[in-house]
This record gives C-alpha cells, sequence and structure tokens, in this order.
C-alpha cells in the first residue's frame, strides 16, 4: 500500500511542438498512465502569422495573394472564400463561365488536398507506400494548375467578380484524360488499404465522433459527415453553380477513423464525377472554340452564348490599384476539403478592409481532439489526429 | 471459431491481394526526377522571378507609375525612383526588387499598364546572402528580342 | 586448414605457439568480416527494393546504381560527434548497444552457412540461438531507460513486451522442428532435409523432405513471430516512428547508433538464415544432388576441386534462399501499417499460440505414426 | 447580410432559445469575433441549423472601457476556443468561461492586437529579442 502511493503512476509526455506525426508544429501536453492518455492539452499557436491583423493594413488586392496561405493545401478555397465575400459587399456579379472554372479548379483542389491526406494518413499508421502513389495522382493535379495559374501551391487566380486567366488551350483534354484515370488509382489505394485486417483493426471503432459531440464542437465537413449528419454546403447550394450539377453526398454511420477514410474516398470519386460533368456543361465550351466564336459573333446580345455576359472571365473589371467597396459587411461560407471555411469581412468604404475574420474547420477539429483520445491507448492517437484531416497553419492564421 | 478461420483467411486474402498491388508497381516507370541533371519542362504561364522588359532601343519600357508599388502584398518589396528627362518623359534613376522577399503572386505584373514588369520561368534564385538578392536595374533588365518573346507569349496565352 | 595455416608459421619462422593462439581468431574475424558485408550489402537492397516498390530510383549517386551509397553512411556515421545529453546514465548508454550487437555476431557464429563452415559447431547449437537472441532485448530496454527520454522508454518497455509474448510461439513452432529432426545440431537438422520422400524419380529431391511441408503453420508462425523479433514492420512498435520518434535509439548517434543500425540488419539476416535453415533445407540444394556434382562430374575428376565447388553452391543456395526471404519481409514492409501494442499481444498469445501448439499436436502425430510405420 | 442585434444582458437567453427552439434549431456554433468599432466593441456570433442548413449572425455590443460579456461555453462546447481567441486577440473577457487565457499568441504577450489603438512598433513589443 504504501510502495503504490510512493510510485508516481502518470508521466507527462509533450508530444510536439516537433513530432514526426503532429501535420505542423502543433504541440499535445500529455498526460499518461502506463499508455493510456488520460488527458490532453493543445497548445496552438506556433504558426500565427497574423493573417486578421494583416488585412488592415493592405489594401483588398494587396490581400488577395495572402489568402492562398491561410490553408496552403486548398487555396483555392480560402480564395473563394474571400472572393465571395467581398464580392457580395461590393455587390459584383460572378459570369457563368468563371463560376464554372472556379467550381472545377475546386473540385480539383479537394482532389488534391483529399490525396494528401491519404498519404499522411498512412503514414502516420506505418504504411510508407500510399505515401508514394498518392503524391503521384497529386503531382499531375499540381501540373495541371501550374498550367493554368503559373504556380503549383499558391495560385493567386481568383480575383473579385470573377478568375483571372481563362483555361489554356488543351487544358480541358488533359484535365479530362485525368479524371478517366483517377478512378482507377483509387482502386488502387483501396486495394492496398481498404479490406487490409490491420488497417481495419487500427482504425474501426477508434475515435468514435458521435453526431452530438460533433455538432457541439462545431466539426464540419468530411468528418461530421462520417458521423451521419447531412452537412454539405454543395447541396442544398448556397454558392457557385453546384445546383446545376448532380451529385450525391456521401455519408457513414459510425463517425469512426474508418468511416473517414470511407467518406473521403467516395468524395475524391464523387469530386471526379463533378468535374467531369462540369467540363461538359461549361458556357462557352473549351476555350478554343470560346476563342473562334467570339471574333465571328458580334451580336452584343447579353445572353449570348460565346460574347455575352456568362461567358466573360470576370464581370466588371475591378482596378486593382483603387478598387473601393461600399461600407457594409459579408459572411461568406465554403465547403472546403476540412469542412466550413467562412469568411467575414467589414468594408468600411476604404481601399482597405476594416476586418477579416476567418473560421477554418481544422480549428474546431483541434479543440475536439482531447474529447476523442481520453481514455485511448497512446497509439490511437495517431490514426484519430491524423483521420481528423487537420493543417496547422489552418488552425493558427 | 467459424467466423475466427473466416477472418483469418479473408485476411490473409487481402494482405496477399495488397502485395500484389504493391509489387505491381515494381514494374512501372519511376517518377522520379533527378533534378540538377533534369529540370521540369513549364509552360509560358509560370511566375518565375520578376524582369524588366526593354523596347527595340534597349531603353525601360517602364513609365514610373507606381502602381507595381501599390499592388504589392510585400510592402516596400519594389522600389522606384524617377526623375524628369527630356520632353517631360521620366527617367528611371532607380529600380530595385528584393527576390528574397518576393511571394510570386503576379499582382505587379497584372497591374502594369506598358508591360513592363513580367514574369520569367527563372525560378533557381538561392544565393548565399539576402543583400545579393536585391535586384537593380542591369540585373532586372532582359534583352529586347526576350522581352518581345515573352510579351508575344503572354498574349497568345490571354 | 589447420596444418596449412601452421606450415605458414613454420615457414616464416615465427614459433607454433602463436599459430595455436591465433588459431581460433580466425572464424570470428571471418564472422565479423561477413556481417559487415551483409549489413552493408543488405542495406543497399532495403532502400532499392523499396524505392522500386514505391516507383522512385533510390540511391544511385554514390558510385554505380548507388552500390557505395552504404558504405559513404557508414563513414559518416562513424565520424560524426558522439552526443550524451546531461541527464543520462553514462554507463549505461554506452553499454546498451554493445550489449545489443553482442549475442548477434554469436549467433552468426553459430550458423552452418555451408558444410563446413560453421564456425561453432554445437550439439545444442538451437538451444544457443534462441538463447542469445532474446538478450538482445535487454540491450533495447537498458538503452531505452539510459535515454532519459519518455520516448525512449516507451520503446523500450514495447520492446520488452513484443519479446516476451514473441519469443513463446516462437520457441513452440522451433520446437516441431526438434521433433521432427531428433536433434538440435543445425547442421544434422539442415542433413535430416536431404533425400526426398521417395527413390522415385522427382520426389528424390529435396524440395520435398524440407520441414515446411509437415510444419507449414509452424512455417508462419516462425515467420510471423521472427518479424516481430526483428521489430520489423509491421510490429516495429519499439521505434514506431510516428508515435515514439525514434523509439529507443532517439537519443543515439553517431558509432552508438551505428551499432543499433548494424544490429538490427543482421538480426534481419541472420533470423532469415534461421527460417532457411530449419524450414528450407539451409544449404542444400532443392534438387537431388549438386548441380555442380552432376554438371563437372565428368569434366573435373580431382574430387578436392569438385568438393571447393560443392562448398560455393551451398553457400549460393544458402543466400538465395534467405535473401528470397528477406524480400518478402522487404516487401510486406512496403505493404502494412503498423499494429498497436495491445493488438500485437492479442495476436500473439491468442492467435499465434494456439496455432504453434496445433502445429505442434500435427508434427507430433505424424511422426509418431512414421516411427511406428502406420503409415 | 442580416442579423440580430441584441445587448448582452438578454444574449444568453437568446441563444438559448435559438438553439432548442424546434422550428429554428440553431444547434452549431460556427465562429465568434470580435470587431472594434472605434467607440465600442462588438461581438459577432455566427450559429448555424444543420437542420433547416441556415446560419444566423447575432451582435453584441459592449462598452471599450470594460468590455465584459457572458460566456457560451454551456451551451456550445465550441464557444470555449473562439472565445479565447476573441480574447486574445481583443481582450474581451467572458464571464464564466472555464480556462479563459491566450491561444495563438504567447502568454507574455502585452496588449491585444486586433484593437485599433494597438501600436505597432512599441518597443515593449519586440517581443523576438526578449
Amino acid at each position: 500500500m504504501v510502495l503504490e502511493n510512493t510510485i508516481q503512476k502518470e508521466m507527462i509526455i509533450n508530444v510536439g511542438p516537433q513530432h514526426p506525426s503532429t501535420h505542423g508544429v502543433l504541440r499535445l501536453i500529455m498526460t499518461l498512465e502506463g499508455e493510456v492518455i488520460k488527458d490532453t492539452k493543445p497548445v496552438i499557436g506556433y504558426l500565427h502569422r497574423g493573417k486578421e491583423k494583416l488585412a488592415e493594413s493592405r489594401t483588398y488586392f494587396q490581400y488577395l495573394p495572402m489568402v492562398d496561405r491561410v490553408d496552403y493545401l486548398s487555396s483555392f478555397f480560402c480564395a473563394a472564400a474571400y472572393c465571395y465575400a467581398v464580392e457580395s459587399i461590393a455587390g459584383l456579379k460572378v459570369p457563368k463561365r468563371a463560376e464554372y472554372i472556379r467550381l472545377i479548379t475546386m473540385e480539383f483542389n479537394r482532389i488534391s488536398s483529399h490525396l494528401l491526406w491519404v498519404a499522411s494518413f498512412l503514414l502516420d499508421l506505418g504504411a510508407t507506400s500510399p505515401l508514394f502513389y498518392a503524391f503521384r495522382e497529386r503531382e499531375e493535379i499540381v501540373n495541371l494548375f501550374e498550367q493554368l495559374t503559373g504556380q503549383r501551391m499558391m495560385y493567386n487566380f481568383y480575383t473579385f467578380g470573377g478568375v483571372k486567366q481563362d483555361f489554356p488551350e488543351g487544358w480541358l483534354t488533359k484535365a479530362l484524360d485525368l479524371c478517366k484515370k483517377m478512378p482507377k488509382m483509387f482502386d488502387e489505394y483501396e486495394a492496398i488499404i481498404t479490406k487490409n485486417p490491420i488497417f481495419i483493426e487500427r482504425t474501426k471503432n477508434i475515435g468514435v465522433l458521435t453526431p452530438e459531440l460533433g455538432i457541439d464542437y462545431g466539426i464540419t465537413g468530411a468528418n461530421i459527415r462520417a458521423s451521419g449528419v447531412n452537412l454539405d454546403l454543395r447541396k442544398p447550394c448556397s454558392y457557385s453553380v453546384y445546383d446545376e450539377i448532380n451529385f450525391n453526398v456521401h455519408l457513414a454511420e459510425n463517425g469512426d477513423s474508418y468511416d473517414r477514410y470511407l467518406v473521403r474516398i467516395a468524395e475524391m470519386r464523387e469530386s471526379v464525377k463533378i468535374i467531369e460533368h462540369a467540363i461538359k456543361q461549361i458556357p462557352g465550351g473549351t476555350p478554343e472554340k470560346l476563342k473562334m466564336k467570339k471574333v465571328n459573333c458580334n451580336c452584343g446580345n447579353e445572353n449570348c452564348g460565346y460574347c455575352g455576359f456568362d461567358s466573360q472571365l470576370t464581370g466588371k473589371k475591378a482596378n486593382m490599384v483603387v478598387f473601393k467597396p461600399p461600407a457594409g459587411e459579408a459572411i461568406s461560407m465554403v465547403e472546403a476539403p476540412r469542412g466550413i471555411i467562412s469568411c467575414y469581412v467589414i468594408s468600411d468604404g476604404t481601399t482597405k478592409p476594416y476586418r477579416v475574420k476567418w473560421r477554418t474547420p481544422s480549428f474546431s477539429s483541434v479543440q475536439v481532439l482531447p474529447e476523442l483520445i481520453k481514455n485511448r491507448n497512446y497509439s490511437d492517437l495517431m490514426p484519430i489526429f491524423g483521420s481528423l484531416d487537420v493543417v496547422l497553419p489552418e488552425v493558427d492564421r | 471459431m467459424k467466423k475466427l478461420i473466416n477472418k483469418t483467411f479473408s485476411g490473409i486474402i487481402e494482405i496477399a491481394r495488397g502485395m500484389f498491388t504493391i509489387g505491381k508497381h515494381a514494374f512501372r516507370p519511376a517518377i522520379t526526377l533527378e533534378y540538377p541533371e533534369k529540370k521540369q519542362v513549364f509552360n509560358s504561364r509560370i511566375r518565375g522571378r520578376l524582369a524588366l522588359t526593354t523596347n527595340k532601343d534597349g531603353e525601360l519600357n517602364c513609365i514610373g507609375c507606381m502602381s507595381c508599388t501599390k499592388v504589392c502584398p510585400c510592402g516596400d518589396l519594389i522600389q522606384i525612383e524617377t526623375s524628369k528627362g527630356e520632353n517631360n518623359k521620366p527617367v528611371i534613376n532607380k529600380f530595385t526588387i528584393d527576390i528574397g522577399r518576393c511571394i510570386f503572386c503576379g499582382n505587379c505584373t497584372q497591374v502594369c499598364p506598358k508591360d513592363a514588369i513580367i514574369m520569367t520561368e527563372e525560378y533557381e534564385l538561392a544565393d548565399y546572402s539576402r543583400e545579393s538578392l536585391v535586384f537593380d536595374i542591369d540585373k532586372l533588365k532582359i534583352s529586347p528580342e526576350k522581352s518581345d518573346q515573352r510579351l508575344k507569349q503572354r498574349e497568345r496565352d490571354n | 586448414m589447420h596444418e596449412l595455416y601452421m606450415e605458414l608459421f613454420n615457414k616464416l619462422g615465427i614459433p607454433e605457439i602463436f599459430g595455436e593462439i591465433t588459431w581460433p581468431i580466425i572464424p570470428f574475424v571471418c564472422v565479423a568480416a561477413l556481417l559487415i558485408i551483409v549489413v552493408l550489402f543488405l542495406v543497399l537492397m532495403e532502400r532499392k527494393v523499396l524505392a522500386w516498390l514505391t516507383i522512385r530510383k533510390g540511391p544511385n549517386r554514390v558510385g554505380p546504381f548507388g552500390f557505395f551509397q552504404t558504405i559513404a553512411d557508414a563513414i559518416k556515421l562513424l565520424i560524426k560527434e558522439d552526443i550524451m545529453s546531461k541527464d543520462t546514465n553514462k554507463i549505461l548508454f554506452t553499454l546498451a548497444p554493445m550489449i545489443v550487437f553482442a549475442p548477434i555476431m554469436v549467433i552468426y557464429g553459430l550458423m552452418p552457412f555451408t558444410e563446413k563452415f560453421v564456425a561453432i559447431n554445437l550439439a545444442a547449437g538451437l538451444f544457443l540461438v534462441f538463447a542469445l537472441s532474446s538478450l538482445t532485448t535487454v540491450g533495447i530496454v537498458l538503452a531505452g531507460w539510459a535515454s532519459n527520454n519518455k520516448y525512449s522508454l516507451l520503446g523500450g518497455m514495447r520492446s520488452a513486451a513484443q519479446a516476451i509474448s514473441y519469443e513463446i510461439p516462437l520457441i513452440i513452432s522451433v520446437l516441431s522442428i526438434a521433433v521432427i529432426s531428433e536433434t538440435l545440431n543445425l547442421s544434422d537438422i539442415v542433413d535430416a532435409q536431404s533425400g526426398g520422400i521417395s527413390y522415385n524419380i522427382l520426389l528424390n529431391w529435396n524440395i520435398f523432405s524440407w520441414n515446411i511441408w509437415p510444419a507449414f503453420i509452424g512455417f508462419i508462425v516462425f515467420f510471423i513471430c521472427s518479424i516481430a523479433e526483428v521489430n520489423r514492420i509491421p510490429f516495429d512498435l519499439p521505434e514506431a516512428e510516428s508515435e515514439l520518434v525514434s523509439g529507443y535509439n532517439t537519443e543515439y548517434s553517431g558509432m552508438k547508433f551505428a551499432l543499433f543500425f548494424l544490429a538490427e540488419y543482421s538480426a534481419l539476416f541472420i533470423i532469415s538464415v534461421l527460417m532457411v535453415t530449419l524450414f528450407m533445407g539451409g544449404y542444400l540444394s532443392p534438387f537431388n544432388g549438386y548441380l555442380s556434382n552432376i554438371l563437372f562430374q565428368n569434366i573435373i575428376h580431382n574430387q578436392i576441386i569438385l568438393n571447393i565447388f560443392v562448398h560455393f553452391e551451398q553457400a549460393f543456395w544458402l543466400l538465395a534462399k534467405t535473401y528470397f526471404v528477406i524480400l518478402i519481409i522487404m516487401w510486406i514492409r512496403a505493404t502494412l501499417p503498423r499494429l498497436r501494442a495491445d493488438q500485437l499481444m492479442t495476436f500473439s498469445w491468442k492467435f499465434l499460440l494456439p496455432l504453434s501448439l496445433l502445429n505442434l499436436t500435427i508434427v507430433a502425430i505424424v511422426k509418431y505414426l512414421l516411427n511406428t510405420g502406420n503409415i | 447580410m442580416e442579423y440580430l442585434e441584441i445587448t448582452k444582458e438578454i444574449l444568453v437567453e437568446t441563444v438559448n432559445n435559438l438553439k432548442n427552439a424546434e422550428d429554428k434549431q440553431f444547434n452549431m456554433m460556427l465562429s465568434v469575433s470580435g470587431v472594434d468599432k472605434q467607440d465600442c466593441f462588438e461581438v459577432v456570433y455566427h450559429l448555424f441549423s444543420t437542420a433547416f442548413k441556415k446560419n444566423i449572425i447575432i451582435k453584441v455590443k459592449l462598452e471599450r472601457e470594460n468590455p465584459i460579456v457572458e460566456s457560451l461555453c454551456g451551451i456550445y462546447s465550441a464557444a470555449n476556443w473562439h472565445e479565447r481567441e476573441t480574447y486574445d486577440l481583443f481582450g474581451i473577457i467572458f464571464k464564466d468561461h472555464p480556462e479563459l487565457e491566450r491561444i495563438l499568441l504567447p502568454k507574455d504577450w502585452i496588449g491585444y492586437p486586433l484593437r485599433k489603438d494597438y501600436v505597432l512598433k512599441d518597443e515593449r513589443l519586440s517581443w523576438n529579442e526578449r
């Protein structure tokens, strides 16, 4: 009895800020009893770059390249959230072709983000090969982005009221080819991962996020859909042109790590279908066709498919130096790969935004982590934390 | 008991299937790009190092309107000093870009009314000191032929 | 060989006593040289195989096809600073890599690489091999404790728990081999696997009398346990990179780390040699008799030269089988994720142990029936 | 953009009603953000209803001298970190919050950076050199 009291049962272990599987610089102060986690305290802020403060000293256009860096894995979504918010303050209308270009790039971005998640998740569990296979596919998507925007990661492609450039020639054909190739690659991952008994053993019934807990903590995106809550801003559509496209929202029931994996794989397949559908019905067709028809059209009709408003890239071209939206405020919400990104912009009528507030999904995911890993084995930290798909720059902003 | 045997056999089959899929990759060509020897071929939209274009006489196209300094997100990254020369023509005395702080967003090239500042495909910019990354006119200027070629390419893209 | 060696001393005019003293050292020098060469090659092989399986190119800068990459790495490790943090237990910290490495080196001396190339041929060789191989765990636990690092400690503890649970099915599955061959001498176990099952053509090939056929379940158990024994994926919990940073060797650097590294890969090699020796006929060729005997019989009539050829062939067969086994272990490493600690225990105690006992029962019954002549 | 502007006294009651009312069910809190309006502070709550897919924005005005507001941690667990962040960047104090401390900035940071009167080049703030 006496001996038992003198032995210190609990051990405090410091996971991070530099640790192979914290996906950046997250620090978790954990109290372990043997290998069982008794208590966790996440410490964030190591990547805080003051994105919200930076906005106050920069004009709307100066801030535009910076929003890409809020979440480097889904840059297009952050830019879209900011653009939608500023557009609704300034009352800019976005042409349909621009919306379609945004949609196609965003869905490709979703696939590349999920691919990187699959890679890092499996690496956390100890399987190395899927990392390289996933990066091979991601490379092709990134190459497409590079041809379109000129950069591989920080695109700075969206602008207020549309997009900056049209597709280069032959881009859509390449994209369609890639779309045809993708499902086969997903089949290969599934052959390696999905029914692997060790993978199932590691992830099934691990980190169960009940719908009540998820909603209480404000978890969004694939994490909450894996728990069976039908929450997808794309359907019913609240932004962009998703209402013109047929697609399904994939749900799972248990809300464990395995279900989160299944939902993300299904989402990637669905995204491929969305892209194929969108490329088919993009107003104006391929850039080559559009260019040719535009020269001969000259009809001046507002509803013309080739020279009207809907085939433009930007509605009213905003002057980059003196862009001044009227005073007002707006909140935009975008369904990013990790959940709902929302951007709250207040304008006071000057060239600089008065206040920009970012609501990022990973912030909530890190917050719910202590609940999920309580009383679990230390080894379960990786399947749970990895499956939540946290990107640390997004948490700290 | 029956369940256990079933689980064992399905487990063995699934692991074998996974190993077979991995094994297939051994016969596929490697995706590695051996960097210093082989370099990735970029297309014309690539946003690399900034450069100043010149007209046929070898003079800068820049008129010193300072638009690029106003849209640059990095503050005082581009520094221009102008003075008025003969016939009210602006003369650029100083044009420096701190490439070490540039984030290659391309805002300055879009806002430029004369296509005086463009982006080249050069991307290997590492150097030993920060001071040597501050490029002045001599380093930024590209030849008339090259700027002509780049501008034509840009026109074709849009 | 001994006479030849002594004659050398006589001719050089050195007293014979020096020859007698140095003679026992020679096997150890050979073993050490073999170990270093094997590890250097194995590290390169692992990197190349993993690269092929993950559509990369692997090391290709140092030497042709990167052949000298591991040598360069070894030199780098040797000349690196040896860092020891302030609060480590200095004696144990230094001792731990040696304790890990030494037993494995002794096991190399016990292995029959060919008919004659056995440094120490013991009557109870099998027994000694397993006695020594469990010693390495002590070193790993010591390393974990002496590092004074929580991750290292967790790694060491995991290693101890893993070793305890995996030694038992491993040894029970090996017990069936002892039952089949009725001996504990490793050379005799190999010899017992020759001859085929009948005198008919084809059926008299050695491959049909390998221990793998009667003790197939035992082979599977041995295979899984041996992966756990050398701490490789899916059982690499002691150094689980994504969880424990690098486990027991987190704090080690320079030569001490190199010793761990060396021990890890030589253990991988030796466990594969053991597997081949026990289950797959060791240095025996899979056919009836040796190829060099069959091919060169009519050309070379000198029996001594022919024997040398046979020795080389035996080494070739052993290495070929061993590297096949290692290739599969590497292939598994590329495929599978890691198990959790408690799942590892459950798998061992609830699945492998009953399976190994079942295997022992089957083997014992078959052996009894064979001996009494009922089959 | 439509929003609901209420006084801080009825905040908890209103939010409770919004969450529990059968026809509203604003059961998810997306964000809490502070706004410095020069003469006063504003706390903006962004709530979402998963059942009806609707969002609502609630604004609470606080006086600049002593910005205190009731914490919503009892109603939404998500409010915990969002309120900590608002405290960190604006210095708005949330009453009855379980652990109101800095979250993004280091513990020894001086001042509240998103306030408009925050001086950027204050000597005391050269945190890197400290």
